[in-house]
């Protein structure tokens, strides 16, 4: 550190980083790597042939993994004084958990893409760029400590989502699905924004840090100013649409159907990730001295999104809209930590995020796997009988549908396990009762799922008491194996599915492995 | 015991379903082989632990049942004592964020909240005079469901598979003193049963397994509420927060729950819930399912009706039995008070399954639907004698699980027997079958009479010990019971004789010669086979021999009984003398 | 200047609220596009105001990195229209609505 | 008397069998014939013989310790000592033991002296029978069951072996199980039998719970000799039983009598015994005459402790023994079923007997239960052999005539009819006047239940000896009746041996006020029963004595002017009172009565609980909620309308919401 201070003081005065701190500079450090990835696979997709080269990726992994490894290093080092560029960014163990996440995520999801784009016939260099560009801005928004920083992440974040979202060109659809992203997501950063000028004009502040201070403050003097509080509405608003969370959710469905299955796997994942860490950072710290004001309307967001979710998933027919509303469902769950608000809220909502990266990602993967050239085959007449065809994708996806049922063995239990605790020690038993009965509903959808892959039954479009469909069909789906898409997911992207499979029933025995790091891990909000 | 044979019978089936996932599934005889000899392994050490539990004199007077939150309980005995106790440390917290911490309650008190409690769960093994019992029923079904699982099975491996993961579920429900392990395991256990259920059986399979999965799940994610609420209540009243089931026994002792509220309906007062009763309820909602009581009992039916007879074996034989179980294990020793509050409800839901499952199973024409309305009726005398709360209707209550696991697998093998061979389950389609199956008719006669309460056979000394139990509560609802037992000789004889006796039917064959080609061509066979008879052997003899001879069985269960009584009179409101048919001033209990 | 404070509130309100109903109520892409960008500029001259009022600088630096990822979205936005386009079908958003229940 | 050979004896007279009963059933009959046609009878006499040492070793002893309790095995115990980490708890305890004294001996001769002769007739009567090995493996079954009942020294023992009776008599009766009405008779006798056990175990429940010893402190005891020795009169009176006041005896009384009554074939209980008759004949003779039916007295006499404190329970016994006896009488006059005929006799003898206990005339009523088991078996092993010859046809219209064609039967059957019927010197005159005389001498409280008594006595004679000339006399009225041929002797020996019996057993005990008297039987009994209460004058005795001879005399007279003479129109009743014969002819209705009262009842209640409420009120909750989800799911997607506008516009709706409420601090 020492050295790379003295090489910066001792730079030619033309190295523009010369005049930054090198303890910044370390503080971002996964960032600028992440960044630099976009530039050196932007200037590699020049040099390499387009076809079937698996250079990309493979730089691409090169860089994630190098950034996942900074990251690591800052984890291990656990900086007593996180906060770098004088309050804008925090790289606490907070942000670092969020980071290792995100970047597992987009790892698995870098995997899986080759195979992918071959099969849908867009092998795009600039898609790998797109992803580690989106990266970056999920690094940032992880350790945002000011209001600009947060704006920044998200639209760093959303604007190679949006072009990715409709990167397969030429069918309608991901058009479409990218339409509509866009333009809702332009038109929710617009609330967000507004937002934060508000509790900026009524703060003076920008930086978090500043801002807690003074709504302190204000807090016990009990003067609520309604344009601030306007201002924290609009916040969620916007904060509650990049989450997903109904009855904000209106782009998920479509957009989940409409992306290519990689690009949903990383947008339902990550982003949601990224999302709700500045979420968690925002409100149940930095706006904490308000919880009063915001506690119930959050919670009133996580029980809809939760009934909703649960509830609209029992009618799908299509796996990909299914895990889109299970994915507002489950951000819905997430929300409780948010709503709880206390440590033990955040530490919950913390777990339930890592815990929701395994399982879906797996989820979606498995997705992945079965697609076949031109469309994405997540029909439950093409899953039908699938544990015929493939019994090791059937199993696991049964694990990955488990776990997001909540049973244990898997992850997901310990997940809901703590956010209903943290729910019940703090006194929000309606959340809690809400939680369960929503889960409850889910089983009919998650539990559907495995049973259509194990008796493998022809056509189950229609809803009512399709489970009377499924009488007669017997164990083996020969009758559909015809139609069925032949798996070819190829060794990397079976062996993602695999370990995501293992993790969650490994998470799912073990919750220490993951609620020890949660122990020493520290928010800096202010 | 210096070894952990609990962790060991938990195990070695575990292990046997690594070894099966190996064998090639087309071996079918070699996983018939492996799938028994790691049932008879079970059953043997189950055995075992039998045996090393009896040897132990009687339960040392009741340990200490550990600190928690560094505040130690030295003062309390639990009441309930534990044997071969092994707990691994599983989840260990601190709890809150440090930093976090001291940031939210800056200099204003506003926000100034605690971090949560530490949260621990541990693998916590143990067992009682009631679980060692199970456990043993428990690895004994799963052997006969091995012995009686055809070769011609289709997808044996799978099946056997995931047979030895459920018993690792059931033995694993039985073993854990850990309220976090002992959900995890009570819900991990559903997964294979699942499975089981919508890959094996009649067309109705698939509706049947998800019914029962949402059902049970639904009732059971209350319980998980409740445990989280347990923990907290017990945390806030004692200070010490644990899942720890020993410890939180003997916390008991500590946390008053008094009627005192009350709200008044219709001009009379009645005493409001407090949150002791509303946890006891989730519990009890979630066992009531599982028993399961009327009027939560739609799943079973279906499940009953749809399923293969080795599934059916232990499914109906001991997955059942899990919900009593349960309510005894921590309803009564976790809310004392509540039980004796709720004590009419459950006593008066026990009678209504006990007479409703029998009218039920009067009316029905399908012989497997008759063989699950009888086990509502027959589980509906456990319930009864557990809130019997005294000593005898719990004694009954425990032997009567026994009981009933080996009478209704007996059942159910025999009802299998007949569709296998006749392939119907119609009771009008078939009939005076011990013509052509003499022996099969006469083992059924045992089989029926055990499932009747005939005197001298298993049931008789449950159903009697139960009765008693209930008539020192009240009178009135033992004599209503009673009519369950007339009932039952009505359904019962009804099956029997309406298979074996009368003029010989059977669908597509008038004469005895034709009833015996048409079995013969289906199954090789009419009459009972030698597979079939080492299955139905064991449960044969158990039923003679505990109608003949209970007192092994109730000289180790009593203690436990007696405890369980000590446990829940904890939280007695009225002396119990007050509530038997006694001359007041003298009390049945305490009379040595 | 202070005095005009609440005066420049109600303006940026207004403008958001004019591009909110623009966004609710056109259906040409590039329409809702323009409504977009008024509400984000909305956004702007609160930020500005604000700064003025507090004295601090933020807002203004805000303010910019808006303007700048304002521009940035329209570039994708503009890519991804004329990609519907060129695949032949009217700008209408209503006919891009294939995908519902 | 020395323990450890009465602990070999009743282990010998109860195992021998057992073992006759296993081994029939565990080979599955598959023993070759004849071995068991040695075997089943062979282990009944064998228990006989062991009975009469019993006997014989009781005799050489004086008559104050003539009992001995023999405990086998502890059965189950569930209380808990104090110290083994919880507090002392009583709980439910019982052991297995066997009270050998005279009155459990008398009955153990009975069943296996009588029983023994019956297995014998059976190797003959079905000796063509396909289940021949089944029905000895029953039949064993039965007399253990039988001898468990009387010897059981605990309650819970005595409840065992009265369900095991019950079920050993359901498998006899419905023994020929592809004939649907031995089926359906067979379980109307095992349910009726089922309902008395319930009121068996009731009443057990209620000793156990309330008795209390000397000291005041409950016993908490099934054994019956610790019941019988703190209930009685005496010094701890007042902490038996007694001391929670005549209801609860009275409550015990009556539910231990529920019991018997099932036995006994008494009102209400009685229905099932004349469809019982479905049974092969012999059955009907061992279950039916000799001993099954006649454990309701037993029971009654075996708790004459309970009862002498219950004087309401005892007089109920009373009143439904002589009630029985009246109805079962008049049914008797008009059926033609020879074997039912018989059958409703049983019934009104037992009425009797009931009677009898229940008056308190214990010793007088074992002694008719003696005779009777006597009589009563022969006239159903001599029907036996007409049956037998007449191809199964039980129908007196159809005989007529057989008394030359089967001359040993005839004059067997006509003994036992005059022992029935109470002619002097045959054994039914001297156990019928005893016991009538008691009735009249105890009877001053109640002078009309002895009236209706001795007028039984016509409608005995009557009935029996309306059979008699049905059957034997007259001409043949049918092709079956012309060619029967007399029993072969297998099936003879033991009526006849019966026939002697029910000719000398009477001279037993020889009780008329005191003419010569002669109390063997009675003197036997007493340190058991006690002896009779108040003799009765030499006067009223006599009266009685004579009012009896001449009304059975009246009865057989009858029968003589109607069949024989034709003095009197057979049709006479059935014209003149056609109310009182069809209520006789239709038994009274009381098949009829259950069926509306209670069989539809329950099965309606059961179609409702398939057929309605199951499917509706417990699946319809279920699928309901299922289907509540399934429409919110479809009303809910229908937001999702795929148009961007709507989203926008929702999504804008909500945020203006949120702002509101937030901004205004609505929540």
């Amino acid at each position: 550190m020492a050295e790379f201070s003295a090489f910066l003081s001792s730079a030619p005065p033309w190295f523009p980083l010369r005049f930054v701190p090198a303890r910044d500079l370390l503080g971002v450090l996964p960032i600028l790597i992440v960044g630099a990835g976009v530039v050196l696979v932007l200037l590699a997709d020049l040099a390499v042939p387009r076809r079937g080269n698996r250079v990309l990726p493979a730089l691409t992994g090169i860089v994630l993994l190098g950034a996942l490894g900074t990251a690591v290093g800052q984890w291990v080092v656990n900086a007593a004084h996180p906060i770098v560029f004088n309050g804008a960014y925090a790289n606490d163990r907070f942000a670092l958990f969020a980071d290792f996440v995100v970047l597992l995520t987009t790892l698995a999801v870098v995997v899986l893409s080759p195979g992918y784009l071959r099969r849908r016939g867009m092998e795009e260099g600039e898609y790998y760029m797109l992803l580690l560009a989106s990266v970056a801005g999920m690094l940032v928004l992880d350790g945002a400590l000011n209001l600009i920083v947060v704006f920044l992440g998200i639209e760093l974040l959303s604007i190679p989502l949006y072009v990715l979202a409709g990167f397969a060109r030429d069918d309608p659809l991901p058009q479409e699905a990218a339409m509509k992203y866009l333009l809702l997501g332009g038109f929710a950063s617009g609330f967000l924004v507004y937002g934060m000028a508000l509790i900026y004009g009524e703060t003076g502040h920008t930086g978090l840090v500043a801002i807690h201070n003074v709504l302190t403050q204000t807090a016990l003097r009990q003067q609520f100013d309604p344009l601030l509080l306007a201002g924290i509405a609009l916040l969620a608003v916007g904060l509650a649409f990049k989450v997903s969370a109904a009855p904000f959710h209106w782009w998920t469905p479509d957009v989940y159907q409409g992306s290519p299955a990689v690009v949903t796997t990383f947008m339902s994942v990550a982003t949601k990730v990224a999302a709700f860490a500045v979420f968690l950072r925002l409100f149940s710290a930095t706006l904490a001295p308000y919880r009063s004001e915001w506690q119930v309307p959050i919670a009133v967001v996580a029980i809809i999104s939760m009934v909703f979710g649960n509830v609209v998933a029992v009618a799908q027919t299509s796996v990909k809209r299914l895990l889109a509303y299970s994915g507002i469902a489950q951000a819905g769950y997430i929300m409780i930590g948010v709503a709880v608000g206390r440590p033990d809220g955040t530490q919950a909502a913390l777990y339930y995020l890592a815990a929701y990266a395994f399982m879906n990602t797996g989820a979606f993967a498995v997705i992945t796997i079965l697609s076949r050239r031109g469309e994405d085959c997540d029909r439950f007449s093409q899953l039908s009988g699938l544990a015929r065809r493939q019994p090791l994708l059937a199993g696991l996806m049964s694990v990955f549908m488990l776990s997001l049922a909540g049973f244990p063995l898997t992850v997901g239990f310990f997940g809901k396990f703590f956010l209903f605790s943290a729910a019940i020690h703090d006194g929000q038993l309606p959340l809690a009762i809400w939680g369960i009965l929503t889960s409850a509903v889910s089983l009919i959808y998650y539990l559907r799922v495995i049973l259509i892959m194990f008796s493998g039954v022809p056509e189950v479009e229609h809803e009512e008491d399709e489970t009377l469909h499924l009488a007669g069909v017997t164990m083996d789906g020969s009758a559909v194996a015809a139609r069925a898409p032949a798996a070819t997911g190829g060794m990397p992207a079976t062996a993602v599915i695999l370990l995501a499979g293992v993790g969650t029933l490994v998470l799912g025995i073990f919750p220490a492995l993951i609620y020890t790091l949660l122990q020493g891990i520290s928010v800096v909000h202010g | 015991m210096s070894w952990p044979i609990l962790a060991v019978i938990l195990l070695v089936p575990l292990c046997g379903a690594m070894l099966l996932l190996v064998v090639p599934g087309s071996r079918s005889g070699v996983i018939r082989v492996v799938l028994a000899t790691v049932t008879a392994v079970t059953l043997g050490l189950s055995c075992v632990l039998l045996v090393a539990f009896l040897a132990v004199p009687s339960p040392a007077s009741s340990r200490l049942t550990g600190t928690a939150n560094g505040q130690s309980l030295t003062t309390v005995h639990s009441p309930v004592t534990f044997q071969f106790q092994e707990q691994v440390n599983w989840l260990h917290t601190s709890g809150s964020l440090s930093r976090f911490q001291p940031a939210l309650n800056e200099g204003n008190n506003a926000f100034n909240q605690s971090g949560p409690p530490p949260i621990n769960f541990s693998f916590h093994l143990g067992v009682d005079g009631l679980s060692v019992w199970l456990i043993a029923l428990a690895a004994l079904l799963f052997l006969v469901a091995a012995v009686v699982l055809s070769r011609k099975e289709p997808h044996l491996k799978a099946f056997a598979v995931l047979m030895l993961l459920s018993e690792v579920g059931v033995i694993g429900v039985l073993t854990s003193l850990d309220l976090v392990l002992f959900y995890f395991f009570w819900e991990a256990a559903l997964i294979p049963l699942y499975f089981l259920m919508l890959g094996w059986g009649d067309e109705r399979r698939g509706r049947a397994a998800i019914k029962f999965i949402v059902y049970t799940v639904a009732g059971s994610l209350f319980m998980l509420l409740a445990i989280i609420g347990v923990y907290f209540v017990t945390g806030t009243q004692t200070g010490v927060y644990t899942f720890d089931v020993p410890t939180l026994i003997a916390a008991q002792s500590f946390v008053q729950t008094i009627h005192s509220t009350t709200f008044s309906l219709f001009g009379h007062s009645f005493p409001a819930l407090n949150p002791q009763d509303w946890l006891f309820l989730a519990f009890a909602l979630a066992f009531a399912i599982k028993v399961p009581l009327v009027p939560f009992h739609s799943w079973l039916p279906d499940a009953y009706s749809s399923g293969r007879t080795p599934f059916l074996v232990f499914f109906a034989g001991i997955v059942s039995k899990l919900g009593a179980f349960g309510f005894i294990r921590y309803n009564l020793t976790l809310f004392p008070q509540a039980s004796h509050f709720f004590q009419p409800l459950l006593m008066g839901l026990g009678v209504a399954s006990i007479l409703y499952g029998a009218l039920a199973a009067l009316a029905q024409s399908d012989i497997k639907r008759i063989v699950a309305y009888a086990s509502i009726s027959h589980l509906g005398f456990v319930v009864l004698g557990i809130f019997a709360l005294n000593v005898d209707g719990l004694n009954g209550a425990i032997i009567q699980m026994v009981n009933h696991g080996v009478v209704i697998a007996a059942l159910f093998i025999c009802v299998g027997i007949f569709e296998a061979r006749f392939a119907t389950r119609r009771l009008a389609d078939l009939g005076g079958l011990a013509k052509a199956m003499p022996v099969m008719a006469g083992v059924f006669l045992v089989v029926a009479l055990a499932g009747l309460g005939m005197p001298l056979l298993n049931s008789f000394v449950g159903e009697f010990l139960i009765l008693l139990g209930a008539f020192q509560v009240s009178p009135a609802w033992a004599v209503i019971a009673s009519l369950g037992v007339i009932l039952a000789c009505w359904y019962m004889l009804r099956m029997y004789q309406g298979l074996t006796q009368g003029p010989l039917r059977a669908p597509g064959a008038s004469n005895e010669e034709s009833v015996v080609q048409l079995a013969v061509q289906r199954i090789g066979r009419v009459d009972l086979g030698p597979i079939e008879l080492v299955a139905l052997a064991p449960l044969v003899a158990l039923m003679v021999v505990i109608g003949v001879y209970p007192a092994p069985i109730i000289r180790y269960s009593r203690f436990s009984a007696a405890q369980y009584v000590q446990a829940v009179d904890r939280g007695s409101l009225a002396k119990t003398s007050d509530r038997t048919v006694t001359p007041p001033g003298s009390s049945y209990r305490g009379v040595g | 200047m202070t005095g005009l404070f609440p005066g420049f509130l109600i303006l940026s309100a207004g403008l958001f609220s004019v591009g909110a109903v623009g966004v609710l109520v056109r259906r040409n892409p590039l329409v809702v596009f323009m409504s977009i960008e008024l509400m984000l500029n909305a956004a702007n001259l609160a930020l500005i105001t604000f700064a003025r009022y507090t004295q601090t600088m933020a807002g203004q630096v805000f303010a910019l990195f808006v303007i700048a990822v304002a521009a940035s979205e329209v570039v994708v936005g503009l890519a991804l229209i004329t990609g519907v386009y060129r695949s032949g079908r009217r700008l209408d958003l209503d006919e891009l609505s294939e995908m519902s229940e | 008397m020395n323990p450890t050979l009465i602990l070999v004896l009743s282990a010998v007279i109860l195992g021998l069998p057992t073992a006759g009963f296993l081994v029939n059933a565990l080979t599955l009959g598959r023993l070759p014939r004849r071995l068991v046609a040695w075997m089943g009878p062979g282990v009944v006499l064998a228990a006989f013989a062991a009975t009469v040492v019993t006997l014989i070793s009781m005799l050489s002893r004086p008559a104050t310790d003539r009992g001995i309790t023999i405990v086998f095995w502890h059965w189950l115990n569930a209380s808990v000592a104090s110290g083994s980490g919880v507090s002392a708890q009583a709980g439910f305890n019982a052991n297995f033991s066997v009270r050998i004294d005279p009155l459990s001996v008398l009955m153990m001769l009975v069943i296996t002296g009588i029983g023994g002769l019956i297995h014998v007739y059976s190797v003959g009567y079905m000796a063509h029978d396909r289940g021949f090995n089944r029905f000895f493996a029953y039949m064993n079954l039965f007399i253990t069951s039988m001898l468990l009942l009387v010897m059981s020294n605990t309650l819970v023992f005595l409840i065992i072996g009265w369900a095991m009776v019950a079920f050993a008599s359901y498998a006899l009766i419905a023994f020929w199980y592809d004939r649907p009405s031995a089926v359906v008779a067979g379980r109307k006798a095992f349910v009726t039998q089922v309902i008395g056990d319930v009121g068996l175990v009731l009443g057990a429940f209620l000793i156990f719970l309330n008795l209390r010893g000397p000291a005041g402190n409950l016993l908490h005891t099934v054994n019956m000799q610790t019941i019988f020795a703190n209930v009685g009169p005496g010094a701890h009176f007042h902490n038996g039983l007694g001391a929670y006041g005549a209801g609860l005896v009275t409550a015990i009384g009556i539910l231990l009598f529920l019991g018997a009554a099932a036995k006994s074939a008494q009102w209400p209980l009685h229905t099932w015994l004349p469809d019982a008759m479905e049974g092969p004949t012999p059955v009907s003779a061992l279950i039916h005459a000799a001993t099954m039916v006649t454990a309701g007295v037993y029971l009654v006499a075996r708790f004459h402790p309970i009862y002498q404190q219950a004087p309401v329970a005892a007089a109920v016994v009373a009143c439904v023994g002589i009630g029985t006896a009246l109805m079962a009488g008049i049914i008797g006059c008009t059926q033609y079923d020879i074997k039912r005929v018989i059958a409703y006799s049983t019934m009104s003898q037992i009425g009797l007997m009931i009677f009898a206990v229940g008056i308190g005339a214990y010793s007088a009523g074992m002694f008719q239960f003696f005779t009777h088991a006597c009589f009563k078996a022969l006239l159903f092993l001599a029907a036996g052999n007409v049956i037998h010859s007449l191809h199964d046809d039980q129908d007196v219209r159809l005989m007529g005539g057989l008394s030359r064609r089967m001359k040993w039967t005839y004059w067997s059957f006509a003994i036992g009819a005059l022992a029935l019927s109470g002619i002097p010197i045959f054994a039914g005159f001297f156990s019928k006047e005893e016991l009538l005389g008691n009735g009249l001498a105890l009877g001053p409280a109640v002078p009309w239940l002895w009236v209706i008594g001795v007028s039984v006595n016509v409608l005995t004679s009557f009935y029996i000896f309306r059979v008699v000339w049905l059957a034997f006399r007259g001409e043949p009225r049918s092709e079956h009746a012309e060619r029967a041929h007399e029993a072969p002797p297998l099936m003879l020996i033991p009526v006849m041996i019966l026939a002697g019996l029910a000719t000398v057993v009477g001279f037993l005990n020889i009780d008329f006020a005191g003419f010569a008297p002669v109390t063997v039987f009675s003197a036997f009994l007493q340190p058991v029963l006690g002896s009779p209460h108040s003799q009765a004058s030499a006067a009223i005795a006599g009266l009685a004595l004579l009012a009896g001879v001449v009304l059975s005399l009246l009865g057989v007279g009858l029968v003589w002017a109607v069949y024989e003479r034709g003095l009197i129109a057979r049709d006479l009743i059935s014209k003149r009172a056609a109310w009182l014969y069809r209520l006789s002819f239709n038994k009274f209705y009381w098949d009829e009565i259950y069926d509306v009262a209670l069989v539809r009842p329950t099965v309606a209640l059961a179609t409702t609980v398939r057929g309605l409420i199951e499917p509706n009120l417990i699946d319809g909750a279920v699928t309901g909620i299922r289907e509540v989800v399934g429409t919110l799911a479809d009303d809910f997607r229908t937001f999702q309308t795929g148009y961007l506008k709507d989203y926008a516009l929702v999504f804008f709706f909500f945020a203006v919401v949120g702002l509101v409420v937030l901004g205004l601090r609505l929540s």
